[in-house]
């Protein structure tokens, strides 16, 4: 399976560790990952606001490049463009999306993209993040075979951030756009103990940590406080931005709080890497600030995966009301 | 002069086959030699045009007309053949329907001439000469007839008072329309010379509720001898095709391929056939169905018209 | 093929007379109606009278077309006017008075398909030409039919023993005609059932629905067949045959006093995901509730130690009169009907398809179905409205309206009942707790009788309305005052801001939505299904209980979101439609049919598949084909279909068809 | 007036014939009428039971009839009035429009549309996008395209190319018979 590979500018220095592990990841899973040649900046998350055309122009250089090198990868038509990083991702499937339904925004962009020899057919470019490309065309239980250290009894914090699933864009293949499960459904399927950490789509804060420590503090400290209180023994991150703003700034966090959080920060494509029993390094790990050491002791900790729930027996005098049950289908269940 | 009532047979764009299966009636060939004044065959005997032209109008009873109409002359000779007889009857499917010279249709005459005259293999005409209507010579002016880019049925052509379907008609059939023209019986206009249903009513196959997954290609099985064809994956035009031969090929592990034309009362032999076929598909999405058409109907005008693509609603395929 | 008759002078041809309407202004103001008129008179075959007229469908306007027949000899009628499913009815009325056969008429479209889709009169006029043409091609083609008279069964099937069921059972038994009362659950009562109070007059659902099931068990005319569901449905209006599979209760009714030994004696208890809403328990072998009607309980075989382990039989050991029976086998009847009435009810939103709600997650979000369960007395908690530990009371609790309703994502339509069910609810808190209550709305509905003033009751006693979206319910406190809260994250459209509420408990007013298996029933009783899956009534307005199949009738809320009253109303409509049709004895059907020339049939049964209503059979010794006019729709699907053009669709033949074609074409190339 | 001459004053207006299911798209199209909505008055509507009924000689009879296009609408997939025979339209269009494809007819010229009686819009929009899909293909004038007027006269003009030799070509009605 070859898809084109986007890795964006994150990736080749802060997100090195991300990268690392992506990689080694997709070639356990048997995924060919092809770089797209002299990519460009996607432009993250303001420029868009600052200069239409520039963003569309920039955005759609890429999208230019994967039309002419990539087509037919996916076995369709069209070029198919794996993108790790949250940022990148929205923005090339937002701007795809937009040129494909505006063709005055279409004829902009290409008319900027001639100066540069350059033009983009809207369509022909399907644009996936690297962990749909897991979930979805690889699937859990693929996952689940590659699996050599279970990573049980590490409790994580699944942390989708506020980029990858909204807004849903046609085409995208995430379960949920406020609360969604495919990432908790994937760390599961590691065998590590997932928490079901509420504020999974919250933002972190983004640039703000540039702009406003104040306010990207306050966000982050949400986070930190709420996977601290869900016990979780890490937190691990589908985007670079997220990594970053919650693990460089965790120390700044607690220092503006007085908190005394120590949450390593991991991408999930390390904890993949570990769980195959992929050598650590080749993953990245260690180049976190927090350091995931004391977490990571955890795994490959043998225990056997636990038992099947028993049937619930209740107390004599239990008040307590069950719990709705997971519905086999769609209305209410029958009784014969 | 005998007082015998005249009988004309012309040979337009067809076989030959109609005057061989003619001659397969055999020696009641006699009995027709016979009761007509047989002035006019030009499979069999020579004569000339201005023969006919000097037959009072009407004076022919009736003319038997095989082909169909692709040239001026054979335009020329249905008006001349159609104002000297009393009737004028369309023998066989070319002449019914278009028949195989019809699917010349499905293309043009530019692509038959350079087919013909140019690009095929076996051609060497470095001048690259085409037929012409006129060429001048020493001696003079030489003509051909025209050759028309659509081939047209006898009923496109002129009026026709009755039809004799198949390709070739069956002897028997052929006999029945000369033994009721010895006895002087009047064709009812428009007759069609056939049963009145289709070829299954005389197929010998049993059958069933059809439902079919997989169209096949006759090379690609070998039928099961009882069962219908159809139902076996093999386009059958049985179902569509008028009775009248006795289910021959059926009868022989052969799927019927339409040539005795529609039943009764149908217009379109083609739109018939295919939404026949159509309603059993086993499909129910747009995907299905072409995924089975695709696999099983490589050509669905060769498959569907063969016979009959100029008799048809449409008649010909657009110039593309 | 199809030629048009020549000119109706005496020559044999047809007479045909035009009338086309103005409609006011209606069409008048778009099409040249005169013009059209004068150009019909001259320029199509067989016309012999062509008028226009102000509004065809008056009495004045008939009467022209009566005299017109009777004076003119015309034997062929076209008006151009609005839609035929407007007034084709009216016109072939007009044609029968004059003794005119109406099938020999024929309406053009030239209102709704014309004028009022048109801009430009030119144009306009051309279209209402073309669309003229057709008809008056065609109509010369069209034959004399007479429609088909058909015996009606007395007895009648009412399918579902919900509030409507019950009502169409009892207004037909009343009347003194046998029904049979089908429902797949151990009891009748269906939702309401379920419910505490009803809104908005707060009398207790049980006390006004008890008495009406009881009647029901009792009723001499009404054989009810609980815990059973229906097969199969062959036939049409008049004679339906169905076939019914009673589920095995393991327990023999004709023995079982209903003393209720076998439940007490039980040792298994589940979860009831049915009548509990999956917030109590029941025994393996149960009834529903206490007034159950049906009073026989049934075991459930899935929970039952019996059927898992071959041992306990405690119920069978303690039951005196031996009623229990391991060994009862589900049986199948044949029931032969004259009309059909579903009122199946519907399903309750799941919920937990909208994740950012918590509700499956976070214990104490609740929905409106468990939240019913919590207030009725007979419930879980024996009306003791407390979280889900089971003792701690709420103080403050968020009630979310519109959870999956009005929300392109999952239904767009809205369920018509959470509005007043979340101020029951707010009423029921307040009355019975000290909590406070808040209601999160989009807009606030009550819109029938009384509703209103029961609104405003609740914005006196204190209940707390604020108009906005709930974004989400998290566990997650940010803020003092949050700490073990779930809190409401929500906007305040009228205050405008993002707002955070913590409270003790979270009720989802989930939508009202088909039945799981609606579709599937839709198909069985020939049915069909509008995009949201709600069955689909012959007219929105004019015909809400009939259904496009004649002789299957609609009540409730398995035709949309409706509240007891609206349920109860059309379940005595249904009663009142079918009533008719018994009291009248016969129905004709019209006689729109396909059949089968079997001349011309060679037997190759391509068409046997066609029919979903199996009219088609195939009759082995003649090799042909046959239609059964009585099982026919008319749908002219095997006319299509038959590769020997053996099969004619009355009304809609080819020659019909292709007349219409080469009108409308009148003024192509040729 | 016929179609073949189109200049400013006569500019192409396509004909389009639609063949209507009488429980959905027919209601649909008077639906769009109650609603008002305007759309172009290029399609001439023939009102059918149902979709199944639409025989695929009904769609060549309005071609060689001289329509530019044919539009077939019923119910939505699993919403027939008549429970399933819109898969029955589904079977014999794909197989019409691969038979029309084989014969050069344009993709454009023959649509299948689901409209449910709610529909209005949706059909109206479907409309106008088929007339100006058709427009753009230009006139279809089936029944000229077996006229034999066009083709002799290019036979010899091309012949003329060739050889300057030639006479003039002769009418067809003057060709010289050819003895058997």
């Amino acid at each position: 399976m070859a898809y084109g590979y986007y890795p964006g500018c994150s990736l080749e220095h802060s997100a090195a560790a991300y990268d690392d592990s992506a990689r080694a990841v997709a070639r356990a899973m048997g995924i060919d990952l092809v770089e797209l040649d002299d990519w460009n900046c996607c432009g993250a998350t303001e420029y868009i606001a600052l200069s239409r055309t520039g963003a569309y122009a920039l955005i759609g250089r890429n999208l230019a490049l994967a039309e002419a090198q990539l087509a037919g990868n996916g076995g369709g038509t069209k070029a198919v463009l794996a993108a790790p990083c949250s940022a990148c991702f929205l923005n090339l499937s937002k701007a795809e999306h937009y040129v494909e339904t505006h063709p005055d925004l279409a004829a902009e962009m290409n008319e900027a993209l001639a100066a540069g020899g350059l033009h983009h057919t809207p369509g022909t470019v399907e644009v996936r993040h690297l962990v749909e490309v897991l979930v979805t065309d690889m699937g859990l239980e693929a996952i689940r075979s590659k699996v050599q250290r279970p990573l049980h009894a590490l409790r994580v914090a699944p942390y989708y951030g506020c980029l990858l699933t909204r807004p849903q864009i046609p085409g995208h293949t995430m379960d949920e756009a406020e609360y969604p499960s495919f990432l908790d459904d994937l760390l599961r399927a590691l065998g590590a103990e997932v928490v079901d950490f509420p504020l999974k789509t919250h933002c972190c804060g983004g640039h703000m940590t540039q702009v406003s420590a104040d306010t990207s503090n306050t966000l982050l400290h949400r986070l930190l406080k709420s996977a601290a209180e869900y016990r979780a023994d890490l937190i691990a991150t589908v985007c670079p931005m997220c990594q970053l703003n919650l693990d460089a700034y965790q120390s700044q966090v607690n220092r503006a709080y007085g908190t005394s959080f120590d949450l390593p920060i991991l991408y999930f494509t390390q904890l993949m890497g570990l769980a195959f029993g992929l050598d650590a390094a080749g993953l990245g790990l260690g180049k976190e600030i927090v350091s995931a050491e004391k977490a990571l002791a955890k795994v490959g900790v043998e225990r056997p995966a636990p038992p099947p729930a028993k049937p619930v027996v209740r107390r004599k005098g239990d008040k307590s009301l069950p719990m709705p049950r997971r519905r086999t289908h769609r209305g209410r269940a029958r009784t014969s | 002069m005998s007082a015998k009532p005249k009988l004309a047979w012309y040979w337009a764009a067809s076989c030959g086959g109609c005057d061989i299966s003619t001659l397969a009636i055999d020696d009641k060939v006699l009995q027709v030699a016979e009761a007509f004044d047989i002035v006019f065959w030009p499979c069999v005997m020579d004569g000339k045009t201005s023969d006919v032209e000097a037959i009072d109008d009407g004076g022919i009873a009736v003319t038997l007309w095989n082909g169909a109409v692709r040239s001026s002359e054979h335009e020329h000779m249905a008006r001349l053949l159609r104002r000297k007889s009393r009737a004028l009857v369309a023998f066989g499917s070319c002449a019914h329907e278009g028949c195989i010279p019809g699917l010349a249709n499905d293309t043009t005459r530019d692509a038959i001439f350079a087919a013909a005259y140019l690009d095929s293999p076996s051609t060497a005409n470095p001048q690259r000469v085409l037929p012409r209507t006129e060429t001048d010579v020493p001696e003079g002016r030489l003509a051909l007839p025209a050759f028309y880019d659509t081939v047209k049925t006898l009923d496109q052509t002129v009026p026709v008072d009755a039809y004799l379907p198949g390709c070739p008609p069956e002897a028997e059939r052929i006999w029945d329309a000369l033994q009721a023209l010895i006895s002087g019986a009047a064709i009812p206009p428009g007759a069609v010379i056939g049963a009145e249903t289709t070829v299954c009513d005389e197929c010998k196959r049993t059958r069933s509720e059809k439902k079919i997954g997989a169209i096949k290609r006759t090379w690609q099985v070998i039928p099961n001898p009882e069962t219908c064809l159809l139902e076996q994956g093999l386009l059958c035009a049985g179902i569509a095709t008028r009775a009248g031969c006795g289910a021959r090929c059926p009868g022989v592990n052969s799927p019927c391929i339409g040539c005795y034309g529609p039943n009764a009362g149908v217009e379109d032999f083609g739109a018939r056939y295919l939404a026949g076929v159509a309603s059993v598909l086993d499909a129910d999405t747009p995907e299905d169905v072409d995924r089975i058409i695709k696999a099983g109907i490589p050509d669905p005008v060769g498959t569907f018209y063969r016979f009959s693509l100029p008799g048809s609603l449409l008649r010909r395929a657009a110039r593309r | 093929m199809s030629e048009t008759p020549k000119k109706g002078n005496g020559d044999g041809g047809p007479r045909v007379g035009v009338y086309v309407c103005h409609c006011g202004s209606n069409i008048a103001g778009t099409v040249d109606v005169a013009e059209v008129a004068r150009w019909a008179g001259e320029a199509l075959p067989g016309v012999v009278v062509s008028r226009d007229y102000r509004f065809m469908c008056s009495s004045l306007g008939q009467e022209l077309i009566e005299e017109d027949i009777r004076q003119q000899k015309l034997d062929r009628v076209v008006v151009a006017a609005c839609s035929p499913h407007l007034h084709e009815k009216t016109f072939r009325r007009a044609c029968a008075n004059a003794g005119l056969n109406p099938f020999l008429f024929q309406m053009a479209n030239i209102r709704e398909h014309v004028s009022w889709c048109s801009e430009e009169k030119g144009p306009a006029t051309d279209k209402a030409r073309a669309t003229l043409a057709g008809a008056v091609r065609r109509v010369a083609h069209q034959r004399p039919l007479e429609p088909m008279a058909v015996e009606v069964n007395p007895a009648t099937l009412v399918v579902g023993g919900g509030i409507a069921g019950i009502q169409a059972a009892l207004e037909l038994a009343d009347a003194g005609l046998p029904v049979t009362l089908v429902e797949r659950e151990p009891s009748i009562g269906g939702h309401m059932a379920q419910f505490d109070k009803t809104f908005p007059t707060l009398d207790c659902a049980a006390c006004i629905l008890t008495p009406r099931m009881s009647e029901v068990g009792q009723h001499e005319n009404v054989t009810l067949l609980s815990y059973a569901e229906v097969e199969e449905v062959k036939g049409s209006i008049g004679d339906f045959t169905v076939k019914i599979r009673k589920k095995a209760r393991f327990v023999k009714e004709d023995a079982c006093t209903g003393c209720g030994v076998c439940i007490e004696k039980c040792p298994q208890s589940v979860v009831d995901d049915v009548y509990e809403a999956g917030l109590g328990y029941r025994k393996a072998i149960y009834r529903p509730f206490p007034q159950a009607v049906p009073k026989y309980p049934v075991i459930d075989v899935a929970a039952c130690t019996y059927f898992k382990s071959g041992k306990c039989k405690a119920c069978q050991i303690f039951c005196t009169p031996g009623a229990v029976d391991f060994e009862q086998k589900d049986e199948t009847l044949q029931l032969h009907v004259g009309n059909i009435i579903l009122a199946t009810g519907y399903d309750l939103f799941d919920c937990s398809r909208i994740a950012q709600y918590g509700y499956g997650r976070l214990a104490n979000v609740f929905t409106s179905l468990e939240f019913e369960r919590l207030c009725n007395a007979a419930g879980p908690t024996t009306g003791k409205i407390v979280l889900r530990d089971g003792v701690t009371e709420p103080k403050r609790v968020a009630v979310v309206h519109c959870v999956g309703s009005r929300d392109t994502r999952h239904h767009e339509y809205c369920s018509a009942v959470c509005c007043m069910s979340a101020l029951k609810f707010g009423h029921l808190m307040l009355e019975k707790t000290k909590a406070e209550v808040w209601s999160f709305y989009i807009d606030m509905r009550p819109l029938h009788k009384g509703y209103e003033e029961f609104y405003h009751r609740l914005l006196r006693e204190g209940m707390h309305f604020v108009r906005g979206r709930v974004a989400e319910v998290t566990d997650a406190a940010r803020l003092p005052g949050e700490e073990g809260k779930l809190i409401v994250q929500y906007e305040d459209t009228l205050l405008g801001g993002q707002r955070r509420l913590p409270v003790d408990m979270v009720i989802l007013m989930g939508a009202l939505e088909p039945r799981a298996d609606a579709k599937a029933n839709a198909l069985k009783f020939g049915l069909s299904c509008s995009m949201d899956g709600w069955l689909t009534e012959r007219h929105p307005k004019l015909d809400p209980v009939a259904t496009m199949t004649d002789g299957v009738f609609i009540a409730g809320a398995c035709q949309g979101p409706k509240d007891i009253p609206d349920s109860v109303a059309q379940g005595a409509a249904a009663a009142a439609r079918v009533h008719g049709m018994i009291s009248r004895g016969k129905v004709l059907i019209e006689p729109v049919v396909a059949s089968v020339d079997e001349a011309a049939c060679s037997g190759c049964r391509v068409c046997n598949t066609m029919c979903p209503f199996n009219a088609i059979e195939y009759l082995a010794a003649e090799t042909v084909s046959r239609i059964n006019p009585a099982m026919c729709k008319g749908c002219g699907t095997c006319v299509a279909a038959c590769p020997a053009g053996a099969i004619t669709g009355n009304h809609f033949d080819n020659t019909q068809v292709f007349a219409e074609i080469e009108g409308v074409l009148w003024d192509a190339a040729m | 007036m016929t179609d073949h001459a189109h200049d400013h004053d006569h500019p192409f207006e396509p004909k389009i014939v639609g063949f209507l299911c009488n429980w959905c798209s027919y209601r649909a199209a008077d639906l769009a009428g109650t609603a008002r909505i305007k759309y172009k008055p290029n399609i001439r509507v023939i009102r059918l039971m149902c979709s199944g009924r639409v025989d695929p000689a009904f769609v060549l009879k309005a071609l060689a009839r001289g329509a530019d296009g044919v539009m077939v609408a019923g119910c939505h997939p699993g919403e027939c009035h008549y429970l399933v025979q819109n898969y029955k339209t589904i079977r014999r269009f794909q197989l019409l429009k691969h038979t029309l494809a084989a014969l050069g007819v344009e993709d454009a010229r023959v649509r299948l549309q689901w409209a449910s009686a709610a529909e209005g819009q949706l059909l109206a929009d479907a409309i106008n996008d088929m007339v100006e899909k058709v427009r753009a293909l230009g006139p279809l004038e089936w029944p000229h395209r077996w006229r034999e007027d066009n083709g002799l006269d290019r036979l010899d003009a091309e012949v003329t190319l060739e050889d300057a030799r030639l006479g003039p070509p002769h009418p067809e009605e003057r060709a010289r018979e050819v003895r058997p």
